[in-house]
């Protein structure tokens, strides 16, 4: 028996609320399975399970905030699935006691639950002068924070924001403001933090798109694929010769990863991104790396996605798709220390054979920590990714 | 089925892809992908309905004319298997 | 009293007046002083010098403008003899801003720069080393004026004695040590804390030149401080004074005197030194008992005038709380 | 900084000679001024300070003093009194403990006593700090006890230009000043300006510039905080150091600034935790910044023992670089 409990989806995670469940008491669960849906700073999110066992009782009411760490649900007959879980597990006896009360309920009022957030002086004050929620923040300070750079970058977000169309009501707009705030805090992070250096390579794209156009041509919608998915395979397959452009720089040393999940830079209608992962993307044959590319684009689209494809990426790509331009310098999502920029494809003319000739081409820019590797080191993954595309059909 | 009838099947695929747009006041001369913040794969399923709603499959060289509404309504009046029949 | 000592500091008509007027200055202003105490006109610690009235004013007549003073918390005769005005004394006894240390100080610490007097020091021994390093500059600008000290016989205990009379001895410097033996430290009797009960022999000790005088005879100290600062000005280095004397009252106010019995008190009040001076004046045709009762009533004037003086005086206002704690102009 | 050579070098002059500058300087600008205390004269100073000025200057401003701290740092209070312009030197800090009551009881004040009538212009150096292996009797920093007292002035330089400039700045100063040089400043080696400036003792100074927080400190302990700005530096963190300089008054204007910028603060201070300067500054800092942290307030003192003798003990005990590196990193939220 064991407890099923709020997990840390995140470094700046301190609480989720629960929205739904999707298991009920007797329900069989496997590890892996999704059981219910926590509604977090970065929008709804599935929850998986890592054991298997019978549900006996679930503690957590939906509408409920809850620390990271709170018992939401007792798993009969579960089997840690590790020593660490086994660790987490209740002691003998504990599981008969009541639930801890929730830290918020969502019912309490902003004013009220004010006060059992994490928030420095200077960012309370420049809240309260501008009358702003802290609890739509996600805090980047010490012990998970909200500093005054947090508030700061909200108020910038909230100032760009449109004004709100009709129907939507004031908690999505914090939800996403809170998002923003944290996308900003992320990435003034990363910008302070990570030594970025740039590398940009422009090439022929026209075979893989005539190959694109050749394959699809004979499929139905459904069967089709989008350049970007032959974007995610190429730099996957590139990750497996490049294993210093995959991983996490953690504890002031890079920790490459065996496995490559590319994380994939999707925007949110409304404003927002979030770089959910395609999980051992160099693994997969093309297909189902447009379907999982396609599952995930559709379930951002409705903010449904799971904890660990967000924090699961090893490396990301950020693509502009058709209708953007020509290219982009993105910033590393840390702790990862790679992410690749995709232009969007333009027609100009280009020498081939000494002739100048119409051509569609892609630019491809490469911010990596150079902390990690170098300039040379990067061109050389750079061109390998470009090579790939060049050859479509083998991907 | 009659134009009007095709415009609220598609508004309905539509409210589906981008439940956050108010498609009331969706211009219909507009390019759907700006107005709906559709990306490749958004619209990949929008012509995946078309196929499976309405049995309308559209070659990818056809996409650019169902950019906007009114452009899908006289694409699909031309395509749909109904009319043929 | 011998007659020997009486001749050397030429003792006039006048000069008998003098020594008479000051030391009942000091009576008078002392007990005004212990009656404004019970009347909680005054506050704090009160020190009064009634009974050792002959010391300072037997070493203020050998002292010149230019000299140095350095004296203890039992300083407010040692100020009067020096010549600060009863009006500004009363008024910081008061604590009023027309006081000699504008009321900061009190009754321990009367300061006078005109005077050169360096306070009213009220730790026992602290004052030493000051007269030295006053002494010193004397010294290293070659200007011929000395400095005294006074101390009582508490301070031959710290170690700050022991260390000024070394430096003041060993750089042979213009520094006048005059003794106060009342014979009680507050209440710890001499013999009770000193092994040398002798407290000139340990200034002996140190090769400075030393002797003890009867402490309740003004012309006896007036004789031996005219020697000591002699010597200082050709340059023979410190000069120690032990004076034997004794304080009528209490340590201070608040003192039931359990270390002393009230015969010994009566005894030593048989030689007060106002009394014996002024008998001696008589006898010996230097004044004339119309005289002495006019110096009395002078002096009950100058009491009234002074507490009248500080009464009219004063209080600073708070805000000028911080004042006087850095040099104006810089920050505190 | 562990040893000496680790700061920045070049120069040819140490921070000993900068002291003996200072002091030559003023001797000879000012006939008034002299120096004394124990050893200064023929031992040349305890750390050697004042080498070669009894040949210059002669006995009568070159004084060596008995083991009397009492007397002779009294006797200099006395000097001033009387319109001298005395320098006295007390070996350490610790032996300052044996004139405190000239200090306080009198240096500090006379002035007020006097309701304004006297001045005091002396100035008194003394040695502090830890790090030679002296142990527990000869290296403490005690600059805070003297921190606390109103009346007196508190300097604690860090640079050569500042041990010679702040000397200057001393002696013309009306009221008493102590000085604190820390024995591990002493082999400092740089340059000394040419011409000689009396520096402005009112102001701390900005030793570094930074964004992401403020780390104040003193003394022996700035380059050890300018160190590890450094080391932050290369892991992103751009720590600004400000070297107060001067102890007492605290320039509240210069911190608070700073720290209104940064919105964190890290204090670094030699002495004992409890009751230290490091904590008087935080509490400054609660008091006219609370509204502008980001971070708890952190500091790194020393730990609270007496200073032990064996070397890595004594290393130990003391503010080191790795521990002001993580204490920033703590303040910044940093892993």
């Amino acid at each position: 028996m064991s407890e099923f409990r709020m997990p840390s989806l995140g470094a700046d995670m301190e609480a989720g609320t629960l929205v739904e469940w999707l298991k009920k008491p007797g329900d069989q669960v496997a590890p892996g399975d999704v059981v219910a849906v926590v509604e977090t700073q970065k929008g709804a999110i599935e929850i998986e399970i890592f054991e298997g066992g019978i549900v006996e009782r679930l503690i957590a009411k939906v509408g409920e905030t809850l620390p990271v760490g709170s018992p939401l649900a007792i798993i009969a007959g579960s089997q840690p699935s590790s020593v660490a879980q086994a660790a987490h597990s209740a002691p003998e006896g504990q599981a008969e006691r009541p639930a801890p009360p929730p830290v918020a309920a969502v019912t309490e009022t902003a004013a009220t639950a004010q006060r059992g957030i994490r928030a420095s002086p200077a960012a309370r004050k420049l809240a309260a002068e501008h009358h702003v929620d802290l609890e739509a923040l996600t805090g980047s300070g010490p012990e998970g924070a909200i500093v005054y750079v947090d508030v700061e970058n909200w108020l910038h977000a909230a100032a760009r924001q449109p004004a709100s169309p009709p129907g939507t009501s004031p908690p999505v707009r914090r939800e996403r403001a809170a998002m923003r705030g944290a996308i900003g805090a992320t990435m003034a992070r990363a910008k302070r933090e990570i030594p970025h250096y740039y590398l940009q390579h422009t090439f022929e794209f026209d075979r893989a798109l005539d190959w694109l156009a050749r394959t699809n041509a004979a499929l139905g919608p459904d069967r089709r694929l989008v350049p970007g998915a032959l974007l995610v395979k190429a730099l996957a397959l590139a990750c497996r010769q490049f294993a210093d452009f995959n991983g996490y720089w953690r504890d002031g040393h890079f920790e490459a990863s065996r496995a490559v999940n590319v994380g994939t830079a999707i925007s949110i209608p409304g404003g927002g991104l979030v770089a959910p992962a395609i999980m051992e993307a160099d693994r997969l044959e093309l297909p189902a790396v447009m379907e999982r590319l396609r599952d995930l684009v559709n379930r951002v689209r409705v903010g449904r996605y799971r904890g660990s494809e967000l924090t699961g990426a090893t490396v990301t790509l950020s693509s502009l798709g058709e209708r953007g331009v020509e290219g982009l310098w993105p910033i590393i999502n840390p702790p990862q220390v790679a992410i690749v920029g995709a232009g969007t494809p333009v027609e100009r003319p280009w020498i081939r054979d000494g002739r100048v000739v119409p051509a569609v081409t892609l630019m491809l820019t490469l911010a990596a920590d150079h902390r990690v590797s170098d300039g040379h080191r990067g061109a050389r993954f750079l061109a390998a990714i470009a090579a790939k595309l060049q050859e479509p059909e083998r991907l | 089925m009659t134009r009007d009838e095709l415009r609220l099947i598609l508004l309905d695929e539509l409210g589906r892809l981008a439940p956050e747009v108010d498609l009331a006041s969706l211009d219909e001369q507009s390019d759907l992908r700006e107005a709906l913040e559709l990306d490749s794969i958004s619209f990949l399923n929008f012509m995946t309905v078309l196929d499976m709603r309405l049995g309308v499959v559209v070659p990818e060289a056809d996409y650019p004319m169902l950019y906007s509404l009114s452009g899908a309504l006289d694409y699909l009046e031309r395509h749909l298997p109904d009319r043929r029949n | 009293m011998t007659g020997a000592t009486m001749d050397k500091p030429h003792l006039t008509r006048a000069h008998a007046r003098e020594l008479l007027h000051q030391m009942q200055r000091i009576r008078s202003f002392e007990e005004k002083c212990a009656e404004l105490y019970t009347q909680e006109k005054i506050r704090g610690f009160l020190h009064l010098y009634i009974g050792q009235e002959a010391v300072a004013v037997g070493v203020m007549q050998a002292l010149e403008p230019r000299d140095g003073i350095v004296a203890t918390y039992r300083e407010h005769g040692h100020a009067l003899a020096r010549g600060l005005d009863m009006g500004r004394v009363m008024a910081e006894m008061y604590g009023k801003q027309e006081g000699s240390s504008r009321g900061r100080g009190g009754s321990m610490h009367i300061f006078d720069a005109a005077g050169r007097f360096y306070g009213g020091n009220a730790i026992v021994g602290g004052g030493l080393p000051i007269a030295v390093g006053l002494g010193l500059a004397e010294r290293m600008r070659a200007s011929g004026a000395v400095c005294v000290a006074f101390f009582g016989e508490g301070a031959a205990a710290e170690g700050e004695f022991h260390e000024s009379l070394n430096l003041a001895a060993l750089w042979r410097l213009p520094v006048l040590f005059v003794c106060e033996n009342n014979l009680y430290a507050m209440g710890t009797a001499l013999r009770l804390s000193e092994s040398e009960p002798e407290i000139w022999r340990k200034a002996a000790s140190y090769r400075i030149a030393a002797e003890a005088v009867n402490g309740m005879d003004v012309v006896a100290v007036e004789a031996a401080a005219r020697r000591a600062v002699h010597s200082l000005r050709e340059g023979e280095g410190p000069f120690f004074i032990e004076c034997r004397t004794y304080r009528f009252r209490a340590h201070s106010m608040f003192d039931a005197q359990l270390y002393r019995q009230k015969a010994e008190v009566e005894e030593w009040k048989k030689r007060c030194p106002i009394r014996m001076f002024g008998d001696w004046a008589i006898a010996a045709g230097l004044l004339h008992p119309d005289e002495i009762e006019a110096i009395g009533h002078e002096v009950e004037a100058e009491v009234a005038a002074a507490v009248r003086f500080a009464e009219a005086g004063t209080w600073e206002p708070v805000a000028d709380l911080r004042r006087d704690v850095m040099t104006p102009g810089e920050a505190s | 900084m562990s040893e000496p050579g680790q700061q920045p070098t070049n120069g040819t002059a140490t921070y000993r000679d900068a002291v003996r500058a200072g002091i030559r300087d003023a001797l000879i600008r000012d006939p008034r001024c002299f120096l004394m205390g124990e050893d200064v004269g023929r031992y040349g100073g305890c750390y050697a300070v004042s080498k070669g000025l009894l040949d210059e200057f002669g006995p009568e401003r070159i004084r060596d003093t008995p083991l009397s701290e009492s007397g002779f740092v009294g006797a200099g209070i006395g000097a001033a009194l009387g319109g001298m312009r005395p320098i006295v030197e007390v070996m350490t800090v610790n032996f300052s403990l044996l004139c405190l009551d000239q200090i306080l009881n009198n240096a500090a004040t006379i002035r007020h006593m006097s309701g304004g009538q006297f001045s005091i212009p002396v100035v008194i150096r003394m040695a502090s700090g830890a790090g030679r292996q002296l142990a527990a009797q000869h290296s403490h920093s005690l600059e805070v006890w003297y921190a606390h007292i109103p009346g007196i002035r508190v300097l604690a330089p860090a640079t050569l230009e500042d041990a010679q400039g702040m000397l200057w700045t001393a002696i013309v100063d009306p009221d008493p000043v102590v000085i604190f040089e820390n024995v591990m400043l002493y082999n400092m080696t740089g340059s000394l300006p040419v011409e000689v400036r009396p520096v402005d003792i009112g102001r701390a100074a900005i030793r570094r510039s930074g964004t992401d927080l403020s780390i104040v400190t003193y003394g022996g302990s700035l380059w050890k905080c300018l160190a590890a700005a450094e080391a932050l530096a290369e892991a992103g963190i751009d720590a600004e150091v400000i070297d107060l300089r001067t102890l007492r008054p605290l320039d509240d204007e210069t911190i608070m600034a700073s720290v209104r910028r940064t919105r964190r603060a890290l204090l670094v201070d030699e002495g004992w935790r409890s009751g230290s300067l490091a904590a008087e500054i935080m509490a400054r800092i609660v008091e006219q910044c609370f509204w502008s942290l980001d971070a708890p307030l952190a500091r790194v003192c020393s730990e609270e023992v007496p200073i032990p003798y064996p070397k890595h003990l004594e290393d130990a005990a003391l503010p080191q670089v790795p521990a002001i590196v993580e204490a920033a990193r703590r303040t910044m939220g940093a892993k």
